[in-house]
């Protein structure tokens, strides 16, 4: 048992975080950090720079542009990444699409789309959640039906993110509405150019528009965009909603986030002396600092034991990284709002948006202006990729054998 | 003790009741006030009026209703049912408040009548960005000018209802050190007066607000509303009275807030079920409404409490009514936005509006923490 | 709407309070603040002071030594006995059997059994729970079979409170085993010197033997101990289980505890200041002073629409004092535990066990001894008489309408 | 980073592990050591000298076995499972940390050979009805005799293993106030010595303590341990260690007292099924789950971090580690007790006895909160 960073390890992390440091704009990585909206071109530029450098998806195989990492390797990357306000390659992209095709998909597939996929020549989005099918994902109603060499394609995704950026997505549809639920559904590949396709934004309370509704109306969509084989699409789903255990916790992010807490209540006044001075502030980030800590460690556990046990079953402890790490991240956005008390109030539009059409609050306090937006749209990481409630669900059942 | 309303009083809560459900009933209709130039109904305003809402608290020899904390508190829990928007609490409660414990006959005389018909607007002005929640921390100066007047210079930050207004109250330091207790007046001046500027903006809650900046800013001796030996204390009253009413917003905003989850959860259907049927989602319920009605006893605490003359026993029990109304806020509103899941996350749903609401109630004049730590320093409740 | 005390009511409150402080013995009074076990004299002595006043069943008709008082003076009274450390009139007499028995018994069973139990000259306690049946309690199989005038008792009933002092138990029994479940249960009467009855304490993780096992092997019971009709008794349970919703809250008993808190915690010194000066502690007492007060506001609601609801059609809110009130009790057990701090340590034997057969700790520190078994112990409170879970269950069906 | 366990560390828990099933694997096992005279069964102690536990700690040529934190970390966390009450943390964790930090050749060489043996026990008298949680704050005195030695005076309270010890390692103050940080020393004196008196009594938890009085107790050069110059800082190191052994043990009788309540859970039936088919139940079972994982991410960083030779970077991490297992062990001993109902409330029963030692080991030393204000005072974690 050593229970410490090898040699090895340190220098890893310490070439990427200069390299991140040193080649990502300072301007983007800020932005990052004080929570604010990306425009797409950021991302990609982003993204790019990463790609060149082979840092896209390092988790990749070789032959695509992986890196042959440790998972602890794997791990350091991703929390200096999120430590330091480097945007995270487009997930649907790099961790969620791309593994789906190097598991299940042709060759042919694979030439054609990771490729570009990897350097974000192509964006994608994700085609899973429905109105009528949210934890109940298999309960999706979104219709493919084959004629000919074609699907044709009926019905309504939500909850898209980027949509109204993507040139791809990827759904998850009813090829056999025979079938039961999990049977009968397919992973099919859909050029958003197509005709029939529709994306209406969905303004979240924060103001931002992440997020989309996306209609199919009669979407002809050629056989060969399937996935794997048909009908089986579940499988792919199940893939690769069990990917990716080393970033779920995203204990970079909130690291950063909790030096960031304390940098501004070291600033701002409270009476007499900033309010990171007040021991019960500074007892509150001190609770979340520890919470994170030991998240961090059961990260690590987990990673350790990744390590030898090739079967690829998880270390229980890997199912409660998701609820903590929401709840932690979660935790951060409420310690900023406090931060900014009274000043947290203003609404400071977007640049992609100005429907109120009055003036801004003063520039000076922009700082202030993301914290309760922040707030807000971090409910969503408790809800989305399986709400906690099913987490706990599955973990009654995977790991407690209720 | 006695909790019931009388029927004057019930009479009251229905009318409201009834107005907003005709005028509120549909989120797009307060979408749309939103958008309006004051980001209000002007025309509701008036309903206000001729409905006696913006008298209840003035006196009758001043032209208003004589009426009390009580009535104002059915009114505010009304108000946050239906996300009201019209700029009451800045002009009833909050300048309102001012105007009457400032006790300046000649200003009350003057003002207390178009106020309460609806042709006058006010709104308060103590915030400093730099005093967070302590209402003595005033940097605005107030300089005599040896004639009974005086000049004023600085500027303030998120006042509410503060461009709409036709007048504002403004608190500025005429002597004392910037966080002395001593040495703070309110003075009203004309919202266009020479030297004051006024930046717009809505507030995440959906209401607006304004910095204002105060440059050389001549006040009469007339506009003298509280003079510097008195301005704090008169403050501080007003500020336990808004949290009292405050209070009984947030409740009205939770009480919807969790009929509104519990009807999803008995609608929504998930697994071929309602999700309501879940038992760890009806507990949640249940936690929901036990916050809720924690609150409301609070509420109603802090309603017969925030009338009390001794400032120390007002002080404790208004805190401790903040304290549970943040707490239940935060729990209500956090739990309630999960329970809906991502329909709860978006603009074009109610929930998330009340969520956004009491998150604000809650920092405003202190969130739960800072009265808690204030409440703890008195010595307790007890 | 009038939210203070009239003139009267505080008259009221004043005159029982000189009367308890004047006319129970401080020792205890004492006893009970301290959280220590009181002897059976103890409550037997308590208990005829107040009925010698009048005080034990106030809550009972005239004709049986009530006093017709409002809901308020009844709230009144309970939180002031509380408060002053006052034992409570026996509530397996008061609280329990006698309206039972006021509701569904015969006049012959009130003349014979009613002005005993006001009396405390009998000691009632309650077989209810049995092992198979604790929070399911129609599930119990201690069965009653009629022979001729007689029933024939065999089973078994546990955490039956004080069972070591009582000689009267009223039991639930199966008397029609083919009838399913709340039907075919009676409610009986049974004297506890009847041969075939064995009691066995229980210990509790505190060290105490406050609860105990019953067994009944063949017990003759006489027909006219039944109460109500036969197999209705869950009738009578349930009419029970509803009552008494003026101190459930227990109000006054965590006023008396919190300001105790503060006494001791204004003494104890951690580090170089009193621990109630320490901000941390004390905004954890304020927090618990707050819930209290709400709980407090919340009852006195509750008890002001019973004024008017004559159909006994309790207040929604009124479900809730049982959940909160527990809640806030184990708080004030938790805090002092956090007082005596290493103090708590030591296990001081009470005076009916010494099977350690060791030493005490010192005298002086006597005030921190129960500060543990305190917390331990009152983990029940959110066990006995429903659960929290089981009250949670309740709430969203007659409440929320799930 | 690897956190596997070698071959020898595997083997050294699997014996422990075979041995405590057989002699504490029946509750009844431990109620009956516990009414022995020295409240702990004397063979098992033999038995775990043969074992090497008892020289786990101890440099080799001590007579030790040279082995380290992780090692005490496999015992203590063996020992938390059993519940285990022979006085392996008085002896080898307390009193012989403060043999190896105070570094005094003769006495390791004396003393350690028959510790390691079970033929010497020892306890760490250092705590003072008024020092609560203050390692400095020490009253008792030591007066020098001018010919090296000490003369003690003073009174010390809960000290472990304190009636049953041989010999005790004191704290006593030759110089400076009260609290001050210098000044205090460490003496080893004989618990049967002129003018030691010994109060034994049983602890919450089923260990045995003792209150000592030192009346003009005589110490002579040799028992000089630590010298006042650096008696705090070898303590302070001392109880880091003992910190992370406690929270190793806490971890250990956490996980035993979640695996137990979730067999309850499904064995348990009411209303004619499980009652761990019912959702909420099932998810409080998760929570525990969650709070025992974390509590072990912490006890293995305690671990990792207590031999670090920098002060204030070992006490933080220390102090974070105790506020997570006092946190877990305060949720999941509570909700395991809700989880059970009554049966969990009796000493018949073994939750009980988790429950009571969890809670013993969130004071030891400082609760929760104590060491969270200790974080926040020296800056948090990062």
């Amino acid at each position: 048992m050593d229970l410490r960073f090898s040699k090895e390890e340190n220098a890893f992390r310490q070439k990427l975080r200069d390299f991140f440091r040193a080649e990502i704009p300072a301007s983007i990585r800020t932005k990052v950090m004080e929570n604010r909206h990306l425009q797409k071109e950021e991302l990609v530029k982003s993204h790019k720079i990463l790609h060149g450098k082979g840092l896209a998806v390092p988790h990749w195989p070789a032959a695509w542009g992986g890196a042959n990492w440790t998972p602890m390797q794997q791990y350091i990357y991703t929390e200096e990444l999120q430590y330091n306000g480097v945007p995270q390659p487009l997930p649907f992209n790099v961790s969620m699409c791309g593994p789906v095709i190097i598991a299940f998909g042709t060759d042919e597939q694979k030439r054609r789309f990771l490729p570009r996929m990897a350097a974000l020549d192509d964006w994608w989005c994700q085609g899973f959640s429905e109105p009528g099918a949210g934890s109940d994902l298999a309960g999706l109603k979104t219709t493919a039906v084959r004629q000919g060499d074609h699907y044709v394609v009926n019905g309504q995704k939500t909850w898209t993110t980027s949509a109204q950026y993507a040139n791809w997505i990827f759904c998850l549809c009813r090829t056999d509405p025979s079938a039961k639920k999990q049977l009968g559904i397919s992973f099919i590949l859909i050029d958003m150019n197509t005709p029939g396709i529709t994306v209406r934004p969905i303004q979240t309370i924060d103001g931002g528009r992440e997020v989309n509704e996306v209609f199919f109306d009669e979407v002809k969509v050629p056989v060969e965009n399937l996935v794997g084989q048909e009908h089986r699409g579940w499988d792919c789903a199940k893939f690769l909603l069990g990917n990716e255990r080393s970033g779920i916790a995203r204990v970079g992010y909130s690291k950063q986030r909790v030096q960031r807490i304390k940098e501004l209540a070291s600033q701002v006044m409270a009476g007499d002396r900033p309010l990171l001075q007040d021991e019960r502030f500074r007892e509150k980030v001190a609770a979340v600092e520890v919470e994170l800590k030991a998240l961090e460690m059961t990260q690590m556990r987990v990673l350790s034991e990744e390590r030898h046990s090739r079967d690829n079953k998880p270390n229980p402890a890997s199912s409660i990284l998701k609820i903590k790490g929401s709840e932690i991240q979660q935790a951060t956005t409420a310690l900023l709002l406090e931060v900014a008390g009274p000043l947290a109030l203003p609404y400071r539009a977007d640049e992609d948006e100005h429907e109120f059409g009055a003036n801004e609050p003063a520039e000076d306090l922009a700082w202030a202006a993301p914290a309760a937006p922040g707030y807000f749209n971090y409910r969503k990481v408790s809800i989305y990729g399986g709400s906690n409630e099913i987490q706990r669900n599955i973990i009654a059942k995977a790991v407690l054998g209720f | 003790m006695d909790f019931d309303l009388n029927d004057e009083q019930r009479q009251l809560k229905e009318s409201i009741d009834r107005l907003l459900l005709d005028r509120y009933g549909d989120l797009n209709q307060r979408l749309g006030y939103l958008k309006r130039p004051n980001g209000y109904a002007d025309e509701l305003w008036q309903q206000y009026a001729e409905l006696g809402l913006l008298g209840i608290p003035f006196a009758e020899e001043h032209g208003g209703l004589g009426q009390g904390l009580t009535e104002t508190m059915i009114v505010a829990e009304a108000f946050g049912r239906a996300l009201v928007v019209e700029p009451y609490f800045a002009t009833v409660i909050l300048s309102g408040g001012a105007l009457r414990h400032a006790g300046n006959a000649a200003l009350l005389a003057e003002l207390v009548p178009p106020l309460v018909a609806g042709k006058l607007t006010l709104a308060l002005a103590h915030q400093e960005r730099q005093a967070r929640y302590d209402l003595a921390d005033t940097a605005t100066t107030a300089r005599a000018d040896g004639r009974g007047g005086y000049t004023l210079e600085g500027e303030k930050c998120v006042v509410l209802g503060g461009a709409s207004a036709d007048q504002l109250i403004v608190t500025a330091r005429a002597s004392g050190a910037r966080r002395d207790r001593s040495g703070v007046g309110l003075f009203l001046l004309d919202a266009k007066a020479n030297g004051v500027t006024r930046r717009d903006y809505p507030t995440q809650d959906g209401f607006r607000a304004a910095d204002i900046g105060l440059s050389a800013v001549r006040v009469g001796p007339e506009g003298v509303l509280a003079g510097p030996e008195k301005g704090l204390e008169v403050l501080e009253r007003v500020v336990d009275e808004a949290i009292a009413a405050l209070a009984a917003e947030s409740v009205g905003a939770m009480a919807a807030l969790h009929e509104l989850t519990v009807d999803y959860l008995k609608t929504r259907k998930q697994f071929g079920v309602p999700i309501g049927s879940f038992q760890v989602l009806q507990h949640k319920a249940v936690d929901m409404f036990t916050a809720v009605e924690q609150a409301r006893s609070m509420a109603y605490y802090a309603t017969m409490m925030a009338g009390e003359d001794d400032a120390g026993e007002r002080r404790r029990a208004v805190a401790a009514a903040k304290v549970q109304i943040g707490r239940s806020a935060r729990f209500v509103g956090e739990t309630a936005i999960q329970l809906h899941g991502g329909i709860g996350m978006t603009m074009e749903y109610k929930a998330g509006h009340y969520f956004k609401r009491l998150t604000m109630i809650d920092m405003a004049f202190g969130d739960a923490d800072h009265h808690l730590r204030e409440l703890a320093r008195a010595g307790g409740l007890s």
